[in-house]
């Protein structure tokens, strides 16, 4: 059951990306892309990958859908509707088809799905299978090769996210768009209330 | 005071729950963070009787236990219109009045017409609210005025103190 | 004062030079006066090594080692001694015939001109000096980028489009053929010096020898090879005192003496003539030296015939050296030394006609011989020298490279020099006709035009300009007087060879 | 007792999958938005609580399963209604006409003043 | 005023503290199960979108002022590499945990609650503040 | 329900995450407008992430928490890399977005297209 | 077994809950289905975790739940007021200037 | 506190990027970014020292040793590149302050050295770390400081720019990640030299071994602007403030650069990278972006738009040398990695000087800006001699090691195009000079020379071009030694 699961979550994730490829109207583009979202963690959960799920869930359907919104209301809701010169539509497509032939290839002498003798499970993971309870104590293996064994990752993941506040505040604070707009519905209300 | 108190009591019963342990770091830390969140909600302003309903009486339990037997009746019910070859349906859009004193009695009596497959609250404004439902018979059992009279049951009618 | 010390100060002195100027930029004597005192000192400077390089010194010196095996560095040898001779006293003369001509011609950007000038000289004396193929490539490039300036001086559209072709020729085929050759003898060799003998011995093989002195003789633009001839006849923008640097003082003879370098101490004599990989050369040259003469024969512009008279003329030199033989190799150092002075004298001439006259075509040279005479025997000694005949420099040079080709049987050579020598005569002796037997035509217009209300009423040109003519012409009599200081030098060279 | 939970599961998941496969059908084959919306509210709802409840029963006795179970149920429970709420209502100010009678026939609607 | 849009109010209003425990309870939970700071950093940040979507930007901005949020980034990354650098003081490696307790267990203990609590404060402010600028831009 | 074992994925579960992929990059690639670029980027780098998590699992594993009576997990390992690479993700995103808003803010659009008409215009 | 059985009836409504959000037309038709979408992904992982014999991950349900909601809102709140940092009022721009 | 050198190299720079924040002060910033740049500097110098001396450093994070945990391994290799960078970083900030002064909004200046800061870091630990994921996430800091430091410009064409990057910059990495997937499920782990280890004993494995470098070599690529990966950088480094363009210019670039060589020589190996052939097409690519983007750069008015093409040409340079596969084009790609910083960044600094004072870098503005402006035009043109290869200079150095190699390759061809494609630099670096300074001023005569501050770092690095062009020991030696350590296959 838990495989039939995976190929439909995959199936879904397809329908959902070509559903994006297709439609025009951004908001239904960012919502679908907050549904894609949400069945990879379905499937992160079911490739036992809880904390990735949790974290998806909470970015990738969450905090990505919001701020995307957020630019939608800043920006526009509709792509543009446009023949485009074939040489564009072809040229991404045959790059795509090569790279995901290059990928096919690179698969054909990879380990199984799943299976448990794949060199990845035999090496370096081990330890934190094994020891990982007497060398660093958390229940939660993920926890002790993030914040431990690979806590420098973490830190490093820790400023990126810095890095992308002080990124945003360059963007967005300081200047100014230069066309005034007319009194938004805050300052209305304000008014409103002195009134 | 009092209700920061007893937020903060809420909210530990609901840590203890999430977690489980009872190592005394993590029953500190739960201690803590209650501390941080009734502070939050403090500066957020929420804690007042909409914000913290510690109030409400056991008098609701017999509500919820009707509200239940409406909820699977209705569901029912707008089971078989969908599944209904003919999809009989006859939408219908009407306002009502409710009649409880405070707002969050209103929005239960919203919340609670919501719940109730087939019918669905468009708007809470001044005490009327507006109403979809997928039938007739929906919107005539809204209008029977049974819910609204458990619900004024559970938080007080009409002429109640103002906020 | 060691030879070391002189040997950095033949470049330091011409490069101070140049900053004075530029100091003293804004007061013409001064200046001028600076610039005198430098070209005499530096010619007193490399005086001081003639004695101890006559004596069989060869100083040297490393300056920068940048990776094992690359260096500058400098050392005298004979030709180099000889060239740098040459240079540093022609630009004594050469500067008092630019004061004469730069106020007389009211030319702008005086400053820039002797600093680039002062740049030029220096350039020319490290290049004469260099111990190794990257020096020299260095020099030859310092060279090319500082006369830019100097050809472009009118700044016009004309003058730059001109410039831009003698640089463009000039930078192309020396990154591209000589600095590609140059690679290619580090990655064959291992090494870049000047070796009596050469270092290609063994190292590079048959029709890839050939291939690579290929590339250095067109890699050496300066030397005019035909087809990369073109930059020359393009720099006739400049002013003449231009002209005189780039054909006579420094600029194609940096190339000619590059070229004798690289076959003398690269290449080697007798490995090249062990490989039989330069004969494409003698047929080259010889072309160049005929086709040269032949165009020469039809300019009516004074500056271009004489621009096509040094094509043919260097090519003489490159086909010296190309004969392959001790003998000739002396008649090529020596024909550096008789072009040098021949050609300044007829480009000296030239210049002074435009300066006193305005004229610049042949055309309009009846009877000037009467109204300059000072300029026009100059020239007539000049023109002697290029044709071949005594009692000039051109008679002893052209005499060692028959001798050369006759020794080594290589008739072609001979018969390219036969011809090339009546034509000569055929290019030059009707201006000298003209300019005493015919009579000045009335007013007719040159093609400069606006200049035509200078006609008829000129005298000789300003005393620097005299000055400087009659002691370049009095140079080519000397010279075939007394060769030996040259005729030394040059059999040091070859000496140094076997 | 295992046994009895077993079958109570049982009973209420099949119960609460069928009502979420009616409910999506509902959103399948209903006419327009606002219609869907109460085929959406019963999969939201009725479906959900259904299986959940079944799930419970199969918790295993009070633990921190069950806990959160009811704990999902509950916020479900009280945050479905209101959007279920906020999106009609989005709708009907956007614009979007119901397709559905004025109810003005119906007795006991509330009317205002000025009306009728 | 009274405030229009009552449903929402309310049921936010309720939920809103325990959202925010929820929060914490993934933040000091990460070891037993799935969470950690980071989890814990982006629910605790959508709670404040959360009363910024109902309540208005400029109430979420006196509840927490966007420079008090941008100093909680800069924080979290301090904690997190501070903790890193205690390990100098006795003589072991940056990141080493073992040093911040006499036991290694206890100490790596410590070591990954604090600086879960350095991811956490960073997510949550950056999550906040990124929010609050989007939302902001418009007026 | 395990009888169907042609189901069990060999290698083309890659293949399908391979297929997402490249979706999510052909709408990167191909798309003009701004915003659907970065949902592209998206979906490309979720893809990328289910190929991650594939690799860890193992037949028969569990979450990589310990607990009673589990014996096999799944690799922890990919999951923390792919923790890591969510949250590098968001932060792309998220100044990606704020970079369109302030590219609509001065040139009046968010399509790829207009801007370089634009710019054609004024060069 | 009704585990699994769960799953699938859960699998196929999210199918059509897809169906729907891909169909439209209006983009409220969209956030109904994604909304729903999202709870039955909720149930789905209570489901799955039972499924998996390892029913103690009910805390990604609960996020799950939580991100669904807010999510719901802020779509609702941009489509509203085509702005996220306003305050709630439940007024469109033209009822504002209706109410002054 | 010696043992702690190599996170030193990291940790000041990242810890300062937030006391920048906390403190919120323009000038203070400035100072914090200035004193830890040279700081940055002075451990790389005391690292390069230590490596050359003591052989390879390996640093536990955690102390967890190598597979396990994450280790920043130190050599010959990456002590020459973080001496690079945190070079080029103490220059830039030296540089900076009234150039950033005057380009930068005044409330923004605290967050751009914020960037700066949190940019270095993800260079260097790039450069430091003996992780392969781990780089992956300094990758992601220095590129993510990176696109918000381009979108600081004043143009609005620095957003395009900046989104433009983002979104390759954000393809090459994902492309990394995914190349970087196929090894790690080949092999179990992520630890350079593991990868190596495990690498070599597998043989029949081959095909997902080439895709995995494929899709590595892409996107790094993407990253270094390999031709023709290369759309986003003109432009980036066109609208980028001028400090900023001077930075990325001379670093950013170098490190991807540096990234690559590990994965070819550190990972793979030579004997597995030749088997592939990869190395071939990389060949051809370099040369037609030599010549592709020289020839661009000679049609262009705007000087930094100029020099960016001519960035990517001189990558080529690079990636030729590393093509040919033998140690003495390794160390030509090598020496050029830091030639080149010295050369691009003297340039880059002079046209920041340019812009500072006439406010535009249009060449068609510049007439005779060569008199108004000697020093910093001055500057330039040694940058572009260097550029050119003229001897004496740092760029003759790395091209005739080029050629050298080319020749020992028994590529004379290949040789040939070399010198060629340095006659187009020659076209476009001359245009300048002709504009400088034998045209008539264009502009109002009160213009005058840039401020010392801006100078003295300007001539430093002018300084460099040439001493490093004199003196190779430093440069030439050390790069030699690291070639032979990449080319030996022991990282
Ligand atoms: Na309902
Ligand atoms: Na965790």
């Amino acid at each position: 059951m838990l495989d039939i699961l995976d190929i439909a979550l995959l199936f879904f994730m397809a329908v959902t990306a070509i559903s994006i490829l297709r439609l025009k109207n951004l908001f239904a583009v960012v919502m679908l892309g907050g549904i894609y979202s949400l069945l990879s963690a379905l499937i992160f959960v079911n490739l036992d990958a809880v904390d990735v799920a949790f974290t998806e869930a909470a970015v990738g359907a969450g905090i990505s859908t919001v701020l995307m919104l957020g630019t939608l209301a800043l920006t526009s809701r509709e792509e543009k509707q446009e023949k485009k010169p074939s040489h564009k539509i072809w040229l991404p497509l045959m790059v795509c088809i090569a790279t995901g032939a290059a990928l096919v290839y690179g698969t054909l002498d990879m380990p199984r799905y799943g299976d448990p003798n794949a060199p990845i499970h035999k090496h370096v993971a081990p330890r934190y299978i094994n020891d990982s309870m007497d060398e660093v104590g958390m229940p939660n293996i993920v926890t002790s090769v993030l914040a431990s064994y690979r806590g420098f990752d973490t830190l490093g993941e820790t400023t990126v996210v810095f890095t992308a506040v002080v990124g945003v505040l360059i963007l967005l604070t300081g200047r100014r768009r230069r066309d005034k707009r007319e009194p938004t519905l805050e300052e209305l209300e304000e008014q409103e209330e002195e009134v | 005071m009092a209700s920061s108190i007893s937020l903060w009591v809420f909210l530990y019963v609901f840590w203890f729950l999430l977690s489980g342990h009872t190592e005394p770091l993590l029953l500190g830390f739960g201690a803590i963070s209650c501390a941080v969140v009734v502070f939050i909600a403090y500066r957020m302003d929420v804690i007042d009787h909409e914000g913290h309903p510690s109030h409400l009486s056991f008098r609701i339990i017999p509500y919820w236990v009707w509200l239940c037997i409406e909820i699977v009746k209705s569901n029912i019910d707008v089971a078989k219109v969908i599944l209904s070859p003919k999809l009989n349906i006859s939408p219908v859009m009407f306002k009502t009045k409710a009649n409880q004193s405070r707002e969050l009695g209103q929005v239960i009596y919203a919340n609670s017409i919501t719940l109730t497959p087939g019918t669905v609250t468009l708007g809470l404004e001044d005490g009327i609210l507006e109403i979809h439902a997928l039938t007739i018979e929906g919107a005539k059992g809204v209008l029977s005025g049974e819910m609204d009279r458990r619900v004024c049951k559970v938080k007080g009618k009409m002429e109640g103190h103002n906020e | 004062m060691s030879m070391e010390l002189s040997i950095l100060l033949s470049m330091i002195i011409p490069a101070v030079g140049a900053v004075l100027i530029a100091l003293t930029g804004k007061i013409p004597n001064v200046r001028e006066t600076v610039t005198l005192f430098t070209a005499v000192a530096l010619f007193l400077n490399v005086l001081s090594l003639l004695g101890p390089v006559l004596d069989g010194a060869t100083p040297e010196i490393t300056l920068i080692e940048m990776v094992p095996g690359l260096s500058i560095a400098f050392k005298v040898e004979p030709l180099g001694m000889m060239f740098s001779l040459i240079a540093s006293g022609l630009w004594i003369l050469n500067s008092i015939y630019s004061i004469g001509y730069m106020r007389g011609n009211k030319e702008k950007h005086q400053t820039r001109f002797y600093i680039c000038f002062a740049v030029a000289i220096a350039a020319t004396l490290g290049l004469a000096y260099s111990a190794n193929l990257l020096t020299l490539f260095i020099f030859y490039e310092v060279l090319t980028f500082s006369t830019y300036p100097l050809v472009s001086h009118k700044g016009d559209e004309n003058a730059v489009k001109g410039a831009r072709t003698y640089l463009g020729i000039l930078v192309t085929t020396s990154v591209g053929f000589l600095f590609f050759a140059i690679a290619w003898t580090f990655s064959a060799t291992g090494t870049l010096d000047f070796v009596n003998g050469g270092i290609l011995g063994g190292k590079v093989e048959g029709p890839l020898m050939g291939l690579l002195l290929m590339l250095f003789i067109y890699g050496i633009g300066k030397a005019a090879v035909m087809p990369v001839h073109r930059w020359l006849p393009a720099a006739m923008v400049a002013p003449t005192p231009v002209s005189a640097l780039l054909h006579a003082v420094a600029v194609v003879k940096s190339g000619v003496f590059s070229v004798v370098k690289v076959i003398v101490y690269t290449f080697g004599i007798d490995n090249l003539v062990a490989s039989g990989s330069a004969g494409w050369l003698v047929w080259v040259s010889g072309f160049t030296i005929i086709a040269a003469s032949m165009v020469a024969l039809r300019q009516d512009n004074l500056k271009r015939r004489l621009a096509y008279s040094t094509i043919s003329q260097l090519s003489y030199v490159v086909l010296a050296a190309a004969i392959l033989t001790p003998i000739s190799a002396v008649g090529a150092a020596l024909h550096i030394a008789a072009h040098a002075f021949g050609k300044i004298t007829l480009f000296f001439a030239a210049g002074s006609i435009y300066t006193a006259a305005h004229k610049t075509e042949v055309s309009q040279l009846n009877g000037i011989g009467w109204k300059m005479p000072i300029t026009m025997t100059a020239f007539a000694i000049g023109a002697l020298s290029m044709i071949g005949l005594p009692p000039t420099a051109g008679f002893i040079s052209k005499w060692y490279i028959i001798q050369g080709a006759m020794s080594s049987e290589n008739f072609l050579a001979l018969g390219v020099i036969v011809l090339s020598t009546l034509l000569n005569a055929g290019y030059f002796l009707p201006i000298i006709y003209a300019a005493f037997f015919k009579k000045e035509k009335a007013a007719k217009h040159g093609h400069d035009g606006h200049h035509d209300h200078h006609h008829g009423d000129h005298g000789e040109a300003p005393l620097p300009i005299v000055i400087a003519i009659s002691s370049t012409a009095l140079l080519t009599i000397l010279m075939f007087f007394f060769p030996d200081i040259a005729l030394e030098l040059a059999q040091k060279m070859i000496g140094g060879a076997q | 007792m295992d046994m009895i939970f077993d079958i109570l599961s049982w009973f209420f998941i099949l119960a609460g999958s069928a009502f979420v496969l009616i409910g999506a059908i509902g959103v399948i084959r209903l006419p327009e938005v606002f219609t869907r919306s109460h085929a959406a509210g019963m999969v939201d709802t009725f479906g959900t609580a259904l299986i959940l409840l079944g799930l419970m029963f199969q918790a295993g006795g009070f633990n921190l399963v069950l806990v959160k179970l009811v704990m999902i149920g509950f916020f479900l429970f009280f945050t479905s209604p209101v959007s279920s709420h906020a999106l009609v209502r989005a709708a009907l100010a956007d614009g979007a006409k119901p397709l559905a009678e004025d109810g003005s026939n119906l007795e006991g609607a509330y009317k205002e003043k000025g009306e009728k | 005023m009274m405030q229009r849009k009552p449903i929402l109010r309310v049921t936010s209003k309720v939920f809103m503290p325990f959202i925010l425990i929820f929060a914490l309870y993934v933040q000091f939970h990460g070891d037993f199960g799935p969470g950690g700071g980071f989890q814990a950093g982006v629910i605790f940040g959508s709670s404040f979108i959360l009363y910024a979507l109902i309540f208005g930007l400029h109430d979420a901005k006196l509840v927490l002022p966007s420079v008090v949020l941008e100093v909680m980034a800069a924080l979290g990354v301090l904690i997190y590499a501070g903790t890193g650098v205690v390990s100098f003081f006795t003589g072991d490696n940056f990141l080493n945990y073992n040093s911040l307790a006499h036991d290694p267990l206890h100490g790596q203990h410590y070591g990954i609650l604090i600086v879960e609590l350095g991811v956490g404060l960073t997510v949550f402010a950056a999550m906040t503040l990124i929010f609050y600028t989007f939302a902001g831009r418009g007026r | 329900m395990e009888s169907f074992t042609f189901l069990s994925p060999g290698l083309y579960n890659y293949w399908i995450v391979i297929f997402l992929m490249m979706v999510g990059f052909y709408i990167v690639i191909s798309r003009g407008n701004l915003v659907k670029k970065l949902v592209g980027l998206n979906i490309f780098q979720t893809s990328v992430f289910v190929l991650y998590i594939s690799m860890g699992k193992v037949e028969g594993g569990t979450a990589p928490i310990f607990g009673e009576g589990f014996e096999t997990f799944s690799n922890p390992l990919p999951h923390v890399l792919i923790l890591t690479a969510i949250v590098v993700g968001i932060a792309t995103t998220a100044l990606g977005l704020a970079l369109v808003v302030r590219i609509r803010e001065e040139y009046g659009t968010i399509e790829e297209d207009d801007i370089q008409a634009q710019e054609d215009e004024t060069r | 077994m009704m585990f699994a059985a769960a799953a699938a009836a859960l699998i196929v409504a999210i199918f059509l809950g897809l169906i729907r959000a891909y169909l439209g037309p209006t983009i409220y038709d969209r956030i109904l289905a994604g909304n729903m979408i999202g709870t039955m992904t909720v149930i789905l992982i209570a489901v799955h975790g039972f499924l998996a014999g390892r029913p103690e991950f009910l805390d990604i349900a609960l996020v799950y739940a939580l991100i669904n909601f807010i999510g719901t809102i802020a779509i609702l709140k941009y489509f509203r007021f085509k702005d996220l940092g306003h305050a709630g009022t439940d007024k469109g721009r033209e009822e504002v200037e209706d109410d002054a | 506190m010696s043992a702690h050198l190599p996170i030193l190299q990291i940790l000041i720079p990242l810890m300062a990027a937030p006391f920048c924040v906390v403190l919120r002060h323009r000038d203070i910033a400035w100072f914090i970014s200035l004193v830890v740049s040279l700081l940055c500097f002075a451990v790389s110098i005391m690292l390069l020292d230590r490596v050359l001396v003591e052989g390879v450093i390996s640093y536990y994070m955690g102390d967890w040793p190598a597979p396990w945990g994450i280790e920043f391994r130190i050599d010959v290799v990456n002590a020459y590149i973080l001496l690079i960078v945190s070079a080029i970083g103490a220059i830039v900030s030296l540089y900076g302050r009234h150039s950033v002064n005057k380009e930068i909004p005044k409330g923004q200046v605290y967050l751009f050295y914020t960037a700066f800061l949190l940019c270095l870091t993800g260079l260097l630990g790039m450069a430091a770390t003996g992780d392969a994921f781990n780089l992956f996430v300094f990758l992601e800091i220095s590129s993510l400081s990176t696109y918000a430091m381009i979108s600081l410009g004043k143009d609005r064409r620095a957003l395009t720019a900046a989104y433009q990057y983002l979104i390759m910059g954000t393809l090459g990495a994902t492309f990394y990640v995914i190349g970087l997937g196929l090894l790690y499920m080949m092999t179990g782990t992520l630890n350079i030299v593991d990868l190596h280890d495990k690498l070599v004993q597998l043989d029949d494995s081959i095909r997902t071994l080439k895709a995995a470098l494929a899709f590595l070599t892409v996107g790094l690529s993407l990253k270094l602007a390999l031709f023709p990966l290369h759309l986003w950088l003109p432009n980036a480094y066109t609208y980028a403030p001028s400090t900023v363009t001077a930075f990325l210019a001379a670093t950013a670039t170098k490190v991807a650069v540096y990234v690559m060589l590990r994965v070819f020589f550190s990972i793979f190996g030579i004997d597995m990278f030749e088997e592939i052939g990869l190395g071939d097409v990389i060949m051809v690519l370099a040369i037609v972006g030599m010549f592709t983007a020289s020839t661009v750069a000679i049609f262009q008015n705007n000087l930094k738009r100029m020099l960016a093409y001519s960035s990517v040409a001189q990558i080529g340079y690079i990636m030729l040398g590393v093509s040919f596969l033998n140690a003495t084009g390794l160390s030509a790609g090598l020496v050029h990695l830091l030639n080149h910083a010295i050369m691009k960044s003297t340039c880059f600094l002079a046209l920041g000087c340019v812009m500072y004072r006439m406010g535009t870098v249009r060449l068609s503005e510049l007439g005779g800006v060569g008199k108004t402006m000697p020093w910093t035009m001055g500057a330039f043109v040694i940058g572009g001699l260097s550029l050119i290869g003229v001897p004496l200079t740092v760029g003759f150095i790395s091209k005739w090691q080029l050629i050298s190699a080319a020749f020992q390759a028994d590529l004379m061809p290949v040789a040939f195009l070399i010198l060629l494609s340095s006659l187009l630099a020659v076209v476009y670096i001359w245009r300048v000079v002709e504009v400088a300074y034998f045209r008539t001023p264009t502009h109002h005569a009160g213009f005058k020379e840039a401020p010392l501050s801006m100078l003295i770092p300007l001539w430093i690095m002018a300084g460099a071009s040439i001493y490093f062009g004199i003196d190779t020991d430093m440069s030439l030696g050390v790069a030699q030694i690291a070639a032979d350590m990449l080319i030996g296959g022991t990282p």
